[in-house]
C-alpha cells in the first residue's frame, strides 16, 4: 500500500431511502462487515442526487462518492433511477475526461434485500479509493485541510 | 440573399406577423457583424448577411416577449429547436429565416497564420473552399479547413431543417471531424493527472465574467447555481477551483442542449479552450445515448427521457 | 527634465538593472493572451508584438481576487489576523498611456475621503514605466479622451519609440532615479520623438465627440426607449466592466472552513443583475437600467464628482465585447434633449 | 459629502471589523429580532460614539457582512442595538446567533439626522414595519432632550398586529403625555383594538400641522412613496421631509460602487436625505 497506514479514504454515500438505505440497514442488522469509511446521506431517490452534490463533495475533500439506488424497474417513483443513470453516466465520463480518477465516483443498484451486496460494494469502492490515494484535486485551498504550497 | 432577408423581415414587421426581428447588422470593427434586435421596420434596412455572423442569436429569444422573426444559421436553428423542446419557446412564436451557412472564418486562426492582427488586415474574401487574405497589399491564400472555426468544421447541419423562410440554396453538411477535434484528441492522449493540471492552469486565468454562460442559448436558467448564496455552492471569487467547478457543472447542465455553436470559446477574453469541454460533453451524450441536440424535432429532452437498457456499465 | 535615451538592444540590461531593486513586471503572452507577468530576465520580444494587455494594469492594485483578512474561531472567540503589508517594491514596464491615465482616475476614488489600504499600499509601492504606442488598435479612441499614444502625464518614465532607440522622458523624481546612468538625448532624438508621437497620434482612426455629453446624458436619463434600444443586444456579461481600466467595483465575500475563515475582495460588475439585488427589491433588475448605469457612471456621474470622464479610450470594451456593443456609437447616439447645441 | 470618520479604524484599516458580543436578543416579530450588543474592547467601548441615523456594517464572520442602522440612541451609551429582519444569507446567520455570540462591527458610517435643523420644531415621525428601527434612535434621542423640541407625533404601522416591532417602545411613548402616539395595522385581527388602515391614510387623519415642523419618514419604499404626497398635501415643504434610504451595500464607505442613485452614494452621502434632495436626484431608482 503506497499510502501511510493511518490514511483512511473518506467516502460519501447517497443512498436512496427505499432500497439502498434499507439494504444498508439490513447489512447492519445481519452483522455484515463493511468498512466504516462511508458517511451516508439518505436521499428520497437516486434521481435526487444532482451532479452539483458530487462535485461539491469532491471539492470539500471527500475521496470518493457512491450513489446507490433501486434496481431499474423497482424505483418507488418509477423513473427516478433511470434519470439518475443518465446523469451519473454523463458525470462519470466527463470527470474521467477532465482527469479525475474513475474510482472517485461510483454508483450501484442495491435493493432493500441485498444487505450482502451493499457491504461488498462499500468494501470494493473503499479498496478502489485506497488504491487511488487521497483526493488532491483541489488541494491548494484549506477546504480539505491539506494546505499544499499554492502552486497556481 | 440580403435583399430577400430585408424584404421578408420588413414584411413580417409590417403585417404584424412578428413583434421583433433578430438579425445581424454591420459591425463597428473590421470583419465583424453585430446582433440587431428591433421592432422598428426601418431598421430592417440595416440587416446584413456576411461571413462574420458568429453570434448564436437564439440566446436572445428567451429575453423577448411576443412573436419573433430570427435569422438562423444551422447551429442557431438547432438551439431554437432545443429551446422549444425545453418549453422555453412555442414553435408558432418563432419565424425562422434560415441562412444556409458556409462555415464562418475564425479571425484568431487567420491572425496566427498571417502573423498580423485582425485590424491590420485589408480584406478577407472567400470563394468556395479558397480564402484570400490581403494585408499590406500582399495576398495570401488558405483553404477553408485552415481558417474556419473548429465547430464549423464539425458542423452537421449547415442548413436549418426547421424553418419558415429559406433565404438561399441549402448546403449539404461536409463535416471534417478529425481536423476540428485536434485539440481535444491531443488532450485525451495525455495522462489524467496532466489533463487535470492543464484545466487548472487554463482556469486560473478565468476572471468570471460569465460571457461563456450569458452568450449560450442553452444556459437559460433564471437564477444560476453560481449565484446561489444559500447554500453557497461556489465562491464568487475567480479562484481556479471555483472556476473549474463552474465549468464542470455548466457543462453537465447544458448536456443535451449544447449544439456546439462554439460561441463560449470565441467570446472568452482570456482564450480558455472551452469548446474542448463542451464538445467533449456533446460527444459523450452522442456516444452514450445517440442524442444530437436540436437535430430531431420530435426528440424528448435528454435528461427527461430514458431507455430501458442504456449506460449499463456506469452502475455496479 | 532633460530626456535620456536607450537603445532597444539594451532594454534587457536596463530591466535587469531595475530588477535588483524592484520586482519587474513586463508584458508576456500565454495562450495568445497578453498580460503583465513577472519578467523572466531575458525575453524582450514583447517590443515587437505588444499592443496592449487584455487584463488592464489596474489588476496590480485591485486584483481580480485578494484576501482582506483571515480569522479563526478560538475557544475564547474570534481572532482577526490582518494580511501583512506588501513591502516589495514593484515596477510595471510597458504601461500604455491610456491605462496610466485610467489608473490616475481610479486613484481618485480610492483616495477620496476613506483611504483604501489594500489598493493604496500596492499603488504607492509601484513605479509605472510607460511605453508609447506605435501601432494603436482600430478600437482605440484615446485621442478623443484627452490622452494620446505618447501622453506621459501619469507615469514615472515614458519611453518613446524613435527607430532602434527609445527616448526616455523623466516625468517624476522617482523616475529620474531609474535613469541616472543613461545617455542624454540629443536634439535630433527629440525631433525624431516628436515625429514618432505625431505619427502615432494620426494612426488613431476612431474618433468620439464627447462635447456636452454630461448634459446630454443628464437630459436623456429617463428616456427609457433609447436605453432599451441601446441595451437590446447586450448579454449582461462582465467583459466591458471587469476588463475596463477605469472600472473599480468590487464584491466582498467570506469563506469559512471548520474554524478558519477568510474575507475576500473580488471584481464585480454593475452589468450583473445581482450587483444591486436586495431581498425585497432590485432597483436595477432590468438590463437597460444596468447598461444606462455603466454609461452614465463613466460619462456623467464621475464627471459630476471628480470632474473627469472615467474613460480613456483604450478600446478594450469595443474589441472584446461578444456582441460588438460599441461605446463610441452609443455615446454619439445619445439624443440631444438639452436644446443647448441646437 | 461627509468627511471620513477615521476614529474607530482597527489598525488603520477601514475594512477590519471590531469584535462585539451580543448581550441580549429581543424577538420583535417571528421574522425580526433586535440585538443588544457591546464592543468587546473596553477602551473602544468607552470612546465609541455615533449619531442617530448612522449605520454600521455587521459581520457574521465566515458568512458575510450587512449594513443595519444603529437603532439605539446615542443618549443611552450603556449598549448598542440593531434590528434585523430574516431575509437573506447574513440575516439568517444573525438569527441563528445566541446571547454571548460574537459578531463583527465596523462603523459608524453615513450621515445622520440633522438635530440642529430639528431644534425647536414639531416633529412628525412616520414609521412602517421595521422602518421604526432608524426612527427609534432619533425618537429616544429627542425624548431624552425633550425640552429642545416642541410637539412630537408618531404615526407607526405594520401589516398585522404581530408585525408591530418594538411594542415596548410603543407603550412607553403612548404613556408619555408629551407624545401623540398613533399605531395602526393594515389588517387587524380579532384581538386588535387600535386603528386599522395603511400609514399614509392614518397620517392624513392625524393631519399634523406643517408650521414649524419636520417629518421623518422610514419604512418600506412603497410606504415612503405614498407618504410624501400626503405630507405635501398637509403643507410640508420638501426640505421639511426627511427619510433614510436603503441600498445593497458592501464597503459602506463609497468605494465598491453599488449603492448609488445617480451620482449620489447612499452609504457616504446618505442614508439620511431630505425630500428636496431626493426630488433633484438624477435617477429615480430608489
Amino acid at each position: 500500500m503506497t499510502q501511510q497506514p493511518e490514511w483512511e479514504p473518506k467516502l460519501l454515500g447517497f443512498l436512496c431511502r427505499w432500497c439502498s438505505y434499507a439494504g444498508a440497514d439490513l447489512a447492519g442488522t445481519s452483522r455484515k462487515k463493511y468498512p466504516a469509511n462511508i458517511r451516508i446521506i439518505k436521499v428520497p431517490c437516486s434521481g435526487r442526487v444532482d451532479s452539483l452534490f458530487i462535485i461539491k463533495a469532491l471539492r470539500l475533500g471527500f475521496d470518493g462518492v457512491l450513489v446507490s439506488g433501486c434496481h431499474p424497474g423497482d424505483c418507488h417513483y418509477l423513473t427516478g433511477n433511470y434519470r439518475a443513470r443518465r446523469r451519473i453516466a454523463v458525470t462519470k465520463k466527463f470527470l474521467e475526461y477532465l482527469g479525475v480518477e474513475p474510482e472517485r465516483l461510483q454508483a450501484s443498484w442495491v435493493s432493500a434485500s441485498e444487505g450482502g451486496k451493499f457491504a461488498e460494494v462499500v468494501s470494493d469502492v473503499t479498496d478502489g479509493l485506497k488504491g487511488v490515494g487521497p483526493n488532491r484535486l483541489f488541494s491548494e485551498s484549506k477546504l480539505d485541510g491539506t494546505e499544499a504550497k499554492a502552486g497556481s | 440573399m440580403e435583399q430577400k432577408l430585408r424584404q421578408e423581415a420588413k414584411a413580417l414587421l409590417e403585417h404584424k406577423k412578428v413583434d421583433w426581428i433578430i438579425g445581424f447588422a454591420p459591425g463597428s470593427l473590421k470583419f465583424t457583424a453585430t446582433p440587431l434586435i428591433t421592432n422598428d421596420k426601418d431598421d430592417t434596412e440595416r440587416l446584413v448577411i456576411n461571413p462574420f455572423m458568429v453570434n448564436n442569436l437564439a440566446d436572445f429569444l428567451t429575453g423577448l416577449e411576443g412573436r419573433v422573426g430570427i435569422v438562423a444559421k444551422g447551429c442557431d436553428s438547432r438551439s431554437i429547436i432545443s429551446l422549444i423542446q425545453d418549453n422555453k419557446l412555442a414553435r408558432e412564436d418563432v419565424v425562422i429565416l434560415a441562412v444556409p451557412c458556409p462555415g464562418l472564418i475564425d479571425l484568431a486562426k487567420v491572425e496566427r497564420l498571417v502573423g498580423k492582427y485582425r485590424d491590420e488586415l485589408d480584406d478577407i474574401s472567400r470563394d468556395g473552399d479558397k480564402v484570400t487574405v490581403t494585408a499590406d497589399g500582399q495576398k495570401k491564400e488558405f483553404t477553408a479547413s485552415q481558417v474556419l472555426f473548429d465547430h464549423c468544421l464539425a458542423c452537421e447541419l449547415p442548413t436549418p431543417q426547421e424553418y419558415d423562410i429559406l433565404l438561399s440554396e441549402p448546403r449539404p453538411p461536409a463535416p471534417e471531424l478529425e481536423t476540428s477535434g485536434q485539440n481535444k484528441a491531443k488532450l485525451k492522449e495525455t495522462p489524467p493527472a496532466e489533463r487535470w493540471r492543464f484545466w487548472k492552469n487554463e482556469l486560473s486565468r478565468c476572471i468570471r465574467c460569465y460571457a461563456c454562460r450569458n452568450v449560450c442559448p442553452a444556459c437559460f436558467c433564471q437564477r444560476c447555481f453560481v449565484e446561489e448564496t444559500e447554500p453557497q455552492w461556489l465562491m464568487p471569487i475567480p479562484r481556479w477551483q471555483d472556476n473549474l467547478n463552474f465549468q464542470i457543472i455548466r457543462n453537465i447542465h447544458v448536456a443535451g442542449r449544447c449544439t456546439d455553436c462554439g460561441e463560449c470559446e470565441r467570446v472568452c477574453p482570456v482564450n480558455i479552450p472551452l469548446r474542448s469541454l463542451t464538445r467533449e460533453m456533446y460527444d459523450i451524450v452522442g456516444e452514450l445515448f445517440k442524442f444530437k441536440s436540436g437535430m430531431d424535432r420530435e426528440a424528448q429532452p435528454l435528461m427527461v427521457h430514458y431507455e430501458q437498457e442504456e449506460a449499463e456499465d456506469s452502475f455496479r | 527634465m532633460a530626456n535620456k535615451k536607450v537603445s532597444k538592444k539594451d532594454i534587457a540590461s536596463l530591466l535587469e538593472q531595475w530588477r535588483q531593486q524592484f520586482a519587474v513586471f513586463a508584458p508576456s503572452r500565454e495562450s495568445g493572451v497578453a498580460a503583465f507577468a513577472e519578467w523572466d530576465g531575458k525575453d524582450v520580444s514583447f517590443l515587437d508584438w505588444y499592443r496592449n494587455t487584455v487584463v488592464p494594469p489596474k489588476a496590480s492594485f485591485l486584483p481580480p481576487m485578494e484576501e482582506m483578512f483571515r480569522f479563526e474561531k478560538g475557544t475564547e472567540g474570534y481572532n482577526i489576523k490582518p494580511r501583512p503589508e506588501e513591502e516589495n517594491k514593484r515596477l510595471l514596464f510597458g504601461v500604455r498611456p491610456c491605462d496610466a491615465r485610467a489608473i490616475a482616475i481610479v486613484d481618485m476614488t480610492f483616495k477620496d475621503a476613506y483611504q483604501d489600504p489594500y489598493y493604496l499600499s500596492k499603488r504607492n509601492n509601484t513605479l509605472l514605466v510607460g511605453l508609447s504606442c506605435t501601432n494603436p488598435c482600430e478600437s482605440c479612441f484615446c485621442t478623443s479622451m484627452g490622452t494620446g499614444p505618447a501622453e506621459s502625464a501619469d507615469v514615472d518614465l515614458m519611453l518613446v519609440d524613435i527607430g532602434d532607440e527609445f527616448l526616455i522622458e523623466e516625468v517624476t523624481d522617482k523616475g529620474k532615479e531609474l535613469t541616472r546612468d543613461l545617455k542624454e538625448a540629443t536634439e535630433e532624438d527629440e525631433a525624431k520623438a516628436e515625429q514618432s508621437k505625431k505619427a502615432a497620434y494620426d494612426r488613431v482612426t476612431r474618433k468620439l465627440n464627447t462635447e456636452g455629453i454630461k448634459d446630454r446624458l443628464l437630459a436623456s436619463f429617463d428616456d427609457q426607449g433609447f436605453w432599451e434600444k441601446t441595451a437590446a443586444k447586450c448579454i449582461s456579461c462582465g467583459i466591458c466592466t471587469l476588463l475596463c481600466p477605469t472600472c473599480y467595483c468590487f464584491d466582498i465575500s467570506d469563506e469559512m472552513v471548520k474554524q478558519e475563515g477568510t474575507r475576500f475582495r473580488s471584481w464585480d460588475s454593475c452589468g450583473f443583475p445581482n450587483y444591486t439585488k436586495m431581498p425585497m427589491e432590485n432597483p436595477r433588475q432590468e438590463k437597460w437600467r444596468r447598461v444606462r448605469q455603466k454609461v452614465c457612471h463613466k460619462y456623467e456621474f464621475y464627471p459630476m464628482t471628480f470632474d473627469v470622464v472615467a474613460c480613456t479610450g483604450c478600446g478594450r470594451c469595443v474589441r472584446l465585447c461578444p456582441v460588438n456593443w460599441d461605446i463610441t456609437q452609443v455615446i454619439e447616439s445619445v439624443p440631444d434633449k438639452t436644446g443647448v447645441n441646437k | 459629502m461627509t468627511v471620513a470618520d477615521t476614529r474607530f479604524f482597527a489598525q488603520g484599516n477601514v475594512y477590519l471589523p471590531h469584535i462585539a458580543v451580543i448581550e441580549k436578543i429581543v424577538e420583535e416579530t417571528p421574522g425580526v429580532r433586535t440585538f443588544h450588543f457591546n464592543l468587546k474592547d473596553e477602551k473602544l467601548r468607552e470612546e465609541f460614539t455615533f449619531a442617530s441615523g448612522q449605520f454600521a456594517q455587521y459581520s457574521v464572520l465566515g458568512v458575510g457582512e450587512a449594513p443595519f442602522c444603529i437603532s439605539s440612541s446615542p443618549t443611552r451609551p450603556d449598549h448598542l442595538e440593531f434590528a434585523v429582519q430574516k431575509v437573506g444569507k447574513v440575516t439568517n446567520a444573525l438569527h441563528r446567533l445566541g446571547v454571548g455570540s460574537e459578531i463583527g462591527f465596523r462603523g459608524p458610517y453615513g450621515n445622520s439626522f440633522p438635530l440642529d435643523y430639528l431644534k425647536g420644531k414639531n416633529l412628525v415621525f412616520v414609521g412602517g414595519g421595521i422602518g421604526l428601527a432608524p426612527l427609534r434612535s432619533l425618537i429616544w434621542n429627542v425624548l431624552d432632550n425633550r425640552d429642545i423640541y416642541n410637539k412630537v407625533d408618531i404615526v407607526y404601522g405594520a401589516r398585522t398586529p404581530t408585525d408591530l416591532c418594538f411594542k415596548y417602545d410603543l407603550e412607553a411613548w403612548d404613556k408619555d403625555k408629551t407624545v401623540n402616539m398613533v399605531t395602526t395595522v393594515d389588517r387587524g385581527d380579532d384581538s386588535w383594538k387600535g386603528k386599522v388602515g395603511v400609514v399614509p391614510k392614518i397620517l392624513e387623519e392625524v393631519a399634523p400641522s406643517a408650521r414649524e415642523s419636520a417629518a421623518i419618514v422610514c419604512g418600506p419604499p412603497v410606504m415612503i412613496r405614498f407618504t410624501f404626497p400626503v405630507l405635501e398635501k398637509l403643507g410640508f415643504a420638501p426640505e421639511q421631509m426627511l427619510t433614510t434610504l436603503e441600498k445593497r451595500m458592501k464597503c459602506g464607505i463609497g468605494k465598491c460602487g453599488r449603492c448609488n442613485i445617480g451620482n449620489i452614494y447612499v452609504c457616504r452621502d446618505g442614508p439620511v436625505f431630505s425630500y428636496a434632495q431626493i426630488k433633484d436626484f438624477v435617477s429615480s431608482e430608489y
